[in-house]
């Protein structure tokens, strides 16, 4: 008998999806150049992470999960509005989107 | 009957009846634009400019989509796309009548009913700037690129107060699921008055109503907050490159807002499809009354053809005929149930169109920067406060 | 339910307006809001004491529980018994006369936005607000709610016109002396939280009554104390009375209103609240009766001498508030009450009528600039001398019905306290007679042609003198015997001629020197140079708190908390610490490169060792 | 899509030295020759930062067709159908001030009824171009409706025109000696239905225009620039009125009989957009008295001058009389000889003073026609209207600077 | 019985718009693989029973901070990446760090979830407005309360931030 799709989706699916989504956001940390996709980055992360949490809130059959990735969400917003507003500033006053061109973040 | 079957059957008949309805909505508004003006509006097809929206359709589908040179055409042709299908998704939470029972099939009249439709619709709306964002911005136009920013901060700007103002009847009925939320507004005060959200019992959501309005003015990007597209300034703003159906299905995206938006408003705030007053004293009648007295009327215009023009003596009587026939439609019992509810909650839907079309014939546009003072400065505090209040009094009583 | 939330909601409701709109508002509808919602106020606290006859028991009303933690619990209540009925009148009845009068006096602010009238008003409602939470209060936190509230509006409004350096300085100065009344206040509600577990008025008294006395005698002394520390900050009196007279840099209404009709005497009130818990303290008690005393005494001398009318009239209420405070310690708690309501009557109308006359002037409040107005402003005239004589203890108006119960009550407690009291009398008669005739007999000594003011001024007024005039047959006492269980003192009618001839004496005085011999007072004050000098510098209190506390404390501080502790020892070890921190830091700079990237990779390495060695380590089932 | 992209990034490596901020990225829109709101060809390049313009270029010349050139080679009478031409809102003003200066060179005395007639038509003429403005402005605004309105009275209007000299628009009416033909029957009657309702008319507009806090809030304040800038710009009409400056060519030098009229010069001093609206507003009001009196004091007689040499015969005359046909041959055939000479006379048009400077050499056709044009001196004031506000504000002042781009660029 | 096809669809969806989202060089493209991503988890979390934090996930993240994120870059004016120069040494450090993360994440997942632990669609009734809300006004009060403040602060920061002058 070939792959039997299960009738259920086993939990580690779910979690195996979230860590792939999260590789690849560090992967385009880490890959990527311009500030802002960076940054976007950072969101899929964390998005990743939300994953998990409502996946083990299903698991664990508690609300808890959700209310972290609540929580998580309204971090993210805070901090897309202040990044972003760092972005805006940076870009003007360096001109420039390159994050390698922007080092001056050291003594 | 299957569920599946049943779903398709009514998707099917919301979709033709939606889209219809939007072509239709642009002749009603360049009728009612028309007659504001001291100008007939479309007069040329058909009787009245009745086929004007397929003349339109024709028109629209056989020119030719020009793609101009240096966009990201992946992107340019899916902004119209996204608008359209994300103005259209909004309409499967909207319920249009209670639950009835048609040809021995109970079911509700309206596509689904989602526990939190109400967020359902806000996802939805704040997805909407994504078709106009992205199209301003692959239009690769300054025009555009402007029409496509200003739109964007200005609708993530109104859907705070929008949110608010809904949030507010959410907490006197305590639901996120529409049907519920016109359920709760059943029945009547003194029982003659309704029960509808603006006029709740203890802080008549009158505030509510017209924030939402406002927000809805703005999140449509219709006049006076139409700067997306303000022609003087932008020329077209976001759609200045997009012709033939691409433009169609802006076109076709906004006016699928505003008629998604006053069903939104209708079941909010103006009680779904409930009668303005109790079946008892003969609100069921209210629909074939209106319908069979235009009816009457056009046959009365139709044996006097005066002015008229000239196949208007054949139009006449053939219209007065079908009106005639809806009339008698309502006064079949067992149609009755289906129809009235839908008459009520038409009729509600319709005159808040008519109130966007109303205002666009009489106010200017804002400032960008007023605009967003006004947003900022005037609606929101007013929208929290109104909040705040509904919260107490729905906390005190 | 009475909804007694809806007497301090409606001033709320007309502050938030007035505060978040007020700017964009017509001056008609910024009027109406203010000036509505206390009059509505006003009618929903009749309504209400309609509704709650004849007040036998104690009215409650809970809404929510506040604060819960520990032994901490205390829900928001509102009550009403028949002191917080008298107040609750006062309060909102006065209010609405004054917010009337505001309108024709605070009419003229103009500039942008109409200047500060919105301000003005929004200001005024908050205070109504506070004011009234503090009447209304079921325990010693909400009321200590209303009580810094009102010293918050009271800060507002003496720094009203702020761009006044004098008005700013007033305000601050308000503002402190009131924290150190304050902070007794709070370490008294402390006392009382620990030692009866309580706040709420009635369980808290209910213990006291019952605990046997030898035990509690000395905490219980210790609360009243302190609560008399709170009580002499709000209420004006020795040794904190200082910021009173500065207040009146404020409007005239808010003089009227905050400074003299209400807010100052919510000491007053307070220590009437607390009368079970003083009744078993009689040092504490004896403490009130000398601490009026001698505001009373001090403060009457120093109105002697003033040639600012607003001053005078301060002076004058620091005095009468001293009289109240000597009513509670003798033990006649009605008595107090009662002052507070005519003085409510007569010095509210004093202090409009004398805005009446600086507003006739337009400005000007120096009385030696003043004079021979009876012909101009006959209509101020008439209301102030109305005010005058009642405040003067002539019978049969309403200063001499509140007056005599202290009086009496203070000599069936001590005789001396009489005597002393009775000299005050006199003064007061005098003072105050010689700002009134310095003002309207005579020439005039000013340059401006003086104008009679609105009618939207002039009928408060009105209300006002008729109320001064027999506001003494409202026999308040009577009303509240049943609150308090101080006796009553006999009636004696020798000690009320001896009174009355004080009051009379005072007024022929007073005639006698700036009417019939204007020339009699500069002899006077030049016979008793010195003596006059250091009442006319009102003792030099301000000079003396300034070089014993103000002074030591800012070059102790300077000396040693900045010089020693904070620029010595502390930055010493900020320093340190940053030193090492540095040389550490030097060593790991060469990590840092600058590119953000490079961190992550770093912070990537981490989180994969950390969580490598957790798994395959220890955390593996 | 360029932008300019000034300045550089800066390294900041430890040294505290001088950095230099880069400018802000700006944009460069170029709004028009084809734009909703420019009114006609007009080019501006505008150098925004974000909404704010920092920089403004006209750019003229897209509806350039030689006028001046091409009276050169047309005859004097001719030379009237060009007039019209150039500015479509207000050509009876235009032949009017053609017609003066070519006059005073010819040196002939018009008649009353002529002169009564000239007045009366530039006045509707007035209202023409100013409800034509009103209706485009406040179309620019997002208001349709009042351009709908104003239309209405506009097609009164050029139905009136229709009447007296069969054009809607080019009527050329106003000729060298009078005008063209004698009015019309029931003349009185149509304009005087017109005017006794046109000032219900204003009233309406204003109904829907001054209680409308949107409207306020966009023309309030807008558009400000002193009246001394204007006045060095060489700005005239309506928006000098509006700065403060009484300036207004019927009361300093009357031409044509203005001062046997009576009417007020609307001023205003604020200098903004709001002003120039209300300065309009009020001229259509006075100009609808000026029409009410010069249709009821019509004198009577004929409507040209009584100069054979220069203006033609009448057909009746033509065929009867010898010397009338020989005058008329002449005209006709060679045209109208005017003495050697220059003149100019300004005359205050819907926008503002215009003059024709004619130069003859004796022959019969102008030597050189020079046109002083207000559309001309009102763009001037463009850069300083514009540098400095929001580009929503700048459609504002656009519009209330009522140029024609034909009287421009001539 | 759609579950298992839905999940695998959207799954794929997901990974399919985040590898995009680091292939793409222009950060508009990037963005809208995001908002891909969100939306198919979405209906993920629709799946696993989330309805309320479905909907927020669409309003929050994909209608406001995106609709941030594109409207930064359409401002910005942001065009494409330029080709990496130091690509070479950066895969060289990164892609072995990340192959390890996810092994070691593989190796996580598979010894330590029990194997029978499956996602049964319509088992979990508490991700509704109502039971979130409760929980959030009871027991997470306080971080509750702390997120209001957080976000003040961010808006703050944003606005000192986004001044014309700083």
């Amino acid at each position: 008998m070939p792959f039997q799709l299960p009738a259920e989706v086993p939990l580690s699916w779910y979690l195996i999806l979230s860590a792939i989504l999260f590789v690849t956001g560090a992967a385009g940390f880490l890959i990527r150049r311009n500030i802002i996709t960076v940054f976007m980055c950072i969101e899929l992360m964390l998005n990743a992470v939300n994953l998990t949490f409502i996946s083990f809130s299903n698991a664990l059959g508690k609300v808890d999960g959700h209310i972290f990735s609540f929580f998580v969400m309204v971090v993210a917003a805070a901090e897309a509005a202040v990044g972003l507003a760092i972005i805006l500033t940076v870009f003007k006053n360096r001109a420039t989107l390159e994050i390698d061109e922007v080092s001056s973040l050291k003594l | 009957m299957n569920f599946y079957v049943l779903s398709l059957i009514k998707a099917a008949l919301v979709a033709v009846v939606l889209l219809t309805l939007c072509a239709y909505l642009v002749w009603i508004e360049r009728k009612v634009l028309g007659h504001i003006q001291l100008r007939p509006g479309p007069y040329r097809v058909g009787p009245h400019g009745l086929l004007q929206p397929l003349s339109d359709l024709i028109k629209l589908l056989t020119k030719e989509g020009v793609i101009p040179a240096n966009v990201n055409t992946f992107l340019y042709l899916l902004a119209p796309f996204l608008a359209v299908l994300l103005a259209l998704t909004s309409i499967v939470v909207i319920p249009f009548g209670p639950e009835v029972e048609v040809f021995g099939v109970r079911t509700n009249l309206g596509l689904t009913d989602l526990d939190i439709g109400i967020l359902f619709i806000l996802a939805i709306s704040s997805l909407g700037v994504y078709g106009i964002a992205i199209g301003g911005w692959a239009s690769n136009n300054k025009y555009s690129l402007l029409g496509g920013l200003r739109s964007s901060a200005q609708m993530i700007s109104y859907e705070l107060p929008l949110a608010l103002a809904i949030a507010a009847p959410l907490l006197i009925v305590n639901s996120l699921s529409f049907r519920e939320m016109v359920m709760g507004q059943q029945g009547y005060w003194f029982g003659i008055l309704p029960k509808w959200n603006i006029f709740a019992a203890p802080f008549p959501q009158i505030f509510s109503f017209l924030i939402f309005l406002i927000a809805a003015f703005a999140e449509t990007n219709r006049i006076p907050f139409d700067l997306p597209e303000a022609e003087s300034e932008l020329v077209a703003g976001f759609h200045t490159e997009y012709s033939s159906m691409m433009f169609a299905a802006f076109f076709m995206a906004e006016y699928a807002n505003i008629a998604t938006i006053c069903f939104v408003a209708t079941s909010l705030f103006l009680g779904g499809w409930t009668p303005l007053w109790p079946a008892q004293y003969g609100s069921d009648f209210v629909p074939p009354i209106l319908l069979g007295g235009a009816g009457l009327m056009l046959l009365y215009h139709a044996s006097q053809a005066l002015r008229t023009r000239k196949w208007d003596r054949y139009s006449f009587p053939v219209l007065g005929v079908v009106f005639l026939g809806l009339a008698a439609l309502f006064l079949v019992p067992a149609l009755k149930p289906v129809l009235v509810p839908l008459f009520w909650f038409a009729a509600k839907s319709g005159i808040l169109i008519f109130t966007f079309v109303w205002i666009r014939g009489t106010l200017p546009r804002f400032r960008y920067d007023q605009l967003m003072r006004f947003a900022w400065t005037f609606l929101f505090p007013i929208s929290v406060v109104n909040l705040l209040i509904t919260g107490l009094l729905v906390a005190l009583t | 339910m009475q909804h007694l939330w809806l007497i301090p909601a409606l001033p709320f409701a007309g502050f938030l307006v007035n505060g978040i709109f007020g700017r964009r508002m017509p001056k008609a509808a910024v009027t109406a809001t203010a000036t509505g919602s206390v009059l509505l106020s006003l009618f929903w606290t009749v309504k209400v004491l309609l509704g709650l006859g004849t007040l036998e028991h104690v009215y409650l009303e809970r809404y929510f529980t506040w604060l819960q933690s520990g032994i901490v619990n205390v829900s928001f209540d509102f009550a009403v018994d028949r002191l917080s009925a008298v107040m609750l009148l006062i309060v909102t009845g006065i209010g609405s006369l004054i917010h009337i009068y505001a309108i024709g006096y605070m009419g003229h602010e103009h500039g942008p936005n109409h200047g500060g009238y919105y301000r003005f008003f929004a200001y005024m409602n908050l205070f109504m607000f506070f004011m009234l939470v503090l009447v209304l209060a079921a325990n010693y936190l909400v009321l200590f709610v209303g009580w810094e509230g009102v010293g918050l509006c009271s800060y507002l409004l003496i720094g009203f016109y702020f761009l006044k350096k004098s008005a700013g300085d007033a305000g601050k100065k308000a503002f402190v002396v009131n924290r150190i009344g304050d902070f007794g206040f709070s370490l008294g509600m402390f006392l009382i939280l620990i030692h009866f577990g309580s706040l709420d008025f009635g369980s808290v008294f209910g213990k006291a009554a019952t605990m046997s006395p030898e035990a509690s005698a000395g905490i219980i002394t210790a609360i009243c104390l302190l609560l008399l520390v709170g009580a002499t900050g709000k209420s004006a009196q020795v040794p904190l009375y200082v910021w009173l007279p500065d207040a009146m840099e404020g409007p005239t209404p808010v003089s009227a209103l905050i400074h003299a009709a209400t807010m100052v005497t919510a000491g007053v009130y307070m220590v009437a609240r607390s009368s079970a818990l003083f009744e078993l303290a009689p040092v504490a008690k004896e403490t009130v009766a000398i601490v009026g005393l001698v505001t009373a005494v001090l403060a009457a001398t120093i109105g002697l001498t003033q040639w600012d009318i607003k001053k005078v009239f301060a002076y004058s209420t620091v005095s009468q508030l001293g009289y109240m405070f000597l009513g509670l310690g003798v033990g006649a708690y009605s008595a107090g009450v009662f002052h507070i309501m005519t003085h409510a009557f007569f010095k509210a109308l004093l202090f409009l009528g004398a805005g009446s006359v600086i507003h006739a002037l337009e400005g000007e409040q120096d009385l030696r600039m003043m004079g021979g107005l009876r012909s101009k402003i006959p209509l101020t005239c008439f209301l102030l001398f109305c005010a005058s004589i009642a405040i003067a203890g002539v019978p049969p108006f309403s200063g001499f019905h509140s007056k005599d119960a202290i009086l009496l009550a203070a000599h069936h407690h001590a005789p001396w306290m009489f005597w002393v009291a009775v000299v005050t009398a006199g003064m007061t008669a005098f003072y105050v007679f010689r700002a009134f005739f310095l003002a309207f007999l005579g020439n005039y000594r000013g340059q401006g042609h003086p104008h009679e003011s609105p009618p939207v001024m002039t009928a408060p007024l009105g209300v006002l003198a008729l109320l001064s005039l027999v506001g003494g047959y409202f026999d308040v006492p009577h009303y509240l015997e049943p609150m308090f269980h101080g006796g009553h003192a006999p009636h004696e009618t020798s000690l009320v001629v001896i009174s009355v001839a004080a009051g009379l004496t005072g007024i022929g005085l007073a005639f006698l020197f700036y009417v019939a011999k204007p020339g009699l007072p500069d002899a006077v004050s030049r016979l008793f140079g010195p003596v006059y000098r250091l009442v006319y510098y009102k003792y030099f209190v301000d000079e003396a708190y300034d070089a014993v506390i103000v002074h030591p404390a800012r070059d102790g501080s300077t000396a040693v908390l900045w010089r020693g502790v904070d620029a010595g020892f502390i930055d010493g070890i900020v320093n340190g610490v940053g030193s090492v921190a540095r040389s550490v830091g030097g060593g790991l700079r060469q990590i840092q490169s600058g590119y953000i990237r490079r961190y992550a990779a770093w912070v990537l390495l981490g989180s994969i060792v950390i969580v490598a060695a957790a798994s395959f380590l220890g955390g593996a089932r | 899509m360029s932008e300019t992209q000034a300045g550089s990034a800066v390294e900041l490596e430890g040294v505290s030295g001088k950095v230099e901020t880069p400018q802000p990225r700006r944009m460069t829109l170029n709004m028009g020759p084809q734009h909703p709101s420019t009114h006609g060809v007009l080019r501006i390049l505008l150098e925004l930062d974000g909404e704010t313009i920092v920089n403004a270029r006209p750019d003229i010349g897209y509806l350039h067709t030689g006028i001046e050139k091409q009276a050169e080679a047309l005859n004097w009478h001719q030379v009237t159908t060009l007039t019209d031409r150039m500015d479509y809102l207000s050509n009876l003003a235009n032949n009017l001030a053609y017609a003066l200066s070519v006059e005073k060179l010819l040196g002939i005395e018009i008649p009353p009824k002529a002169q009564w007639l000239r007045v009366m038509l530039t006045e509707l003429s007035r209202i023409n171009s100013h409800v034509v403005w009103l209706g485009t402005h406040a179309l620019d605004l997002g208001a349709m409706t009042v351009f709908f309105y104003t239309f209405r009275e506009r097609e009164e209007i050029l139905r009136l025109f229709e009447m007296f000299s069969g054009q809607r628009l080019m009527t050329s009416y106003i000729r060298i000696g009078g005008v063209s033909m004698e009015p019309p029957r029931g003349w009185e009657k149509a304009v005087g239905k017109f005017i006794s309702e046109f000032d219900a008319k204003v009233d309406e507009y204003e109904d829907l225009l001054n209680a409308n806090p949107i409207f306020m809030q966009r023309v309030k304040g807008v558009g400000r620039v002193p009246v001394e800038t204007l006045l060095d710009l060489g700005v005239t009409g309506p928006m000098i009125r509006a700065g403060g400056l009484k300036w207004d060519i019927r009361k300093s030098e009357p031409y044509s009989s203005y001062e046997k009229f009576d009417f007020e010069v609307p001023v205003y001093y604020e200098s903004d957009v709001w002003a120039r609206y209300r300065v309009r507003m009020e001229e259509m009001r006075q100009s609808r008295r000026i029409v009410q009196q010069a249709m009821d004091g019509m004198p009577e007689g004929r409507w040209v001058a009584d100069a054979p040499k220069a203006v033609l015969p009448d057909r009746e005359k033509m065929k009867t009389q010898m010397e009338a046909l020989i005058y008329h041959f002449k005209i006709v055939t060679e045209g109208v000889r005017v003495p050697p000479g220059e003149a100019y006379v300004p005359v205050e048009s819907p926008r503002g003073e215009i003059g024709f400077y004619v130069v003859s050499d004796g022959t019969s056709k102008p030597y050189r026609v020079y046109m002083r044009t207000p559309s001309f001196g009102n763009l001037q004031a463009l850069v300083p209207l514009f540098e400095g506000s929001l580009v929503a504000d700048s459609i504002a002042s656009l519009g209330s600077m009522d140029f024609v781009l034909g009287d421009v660029d001539r | 019985m759609f579950d298992v096809p839905l999940f695998l669809t959207f799954a794929a969806i997901a990974v399919a718009c985040a590898i995009n989202l680091v292939l793409q060089t222009h950060p508009i493209s990037s963005a809208l693989s995001l908002v891909g991503v969100m939306g198919s988890l979405a209906v993920l979390y629709l799946l696993l029973g989330g309805q309320f934090i479905a909907a927020v996930q669409l309003i929050v993240y994909a209608g406001a901070i995106m609709v941030l994120f594109v409207f930064v870059i359409m401002l910005l004016n942001a065009g494409a990446e330029k080709r990496p120069s130091r690509r070479v040494l950066g895969a060289a450090v990164a892609l072995p760090l990340l192959f390890t993360a996810a092994a070691l994440g593989a190796v996580m997942i598979t010894t330590q979830i029990p194997k029978t632990a499956a996602v049964k669609f319509g088992a979990f009734q508490l991700g509704g407005a109502a039971s979130i809300g409760r929980e959030l006004f009871t027991r997470y009060l306080l971080p509750f309360e702390v997120t209001s403040i957080l976000i003040l602060i961010a808006i703050l920061g944003a606005i000192v931030l986004a001044r014309k002058e700083i």
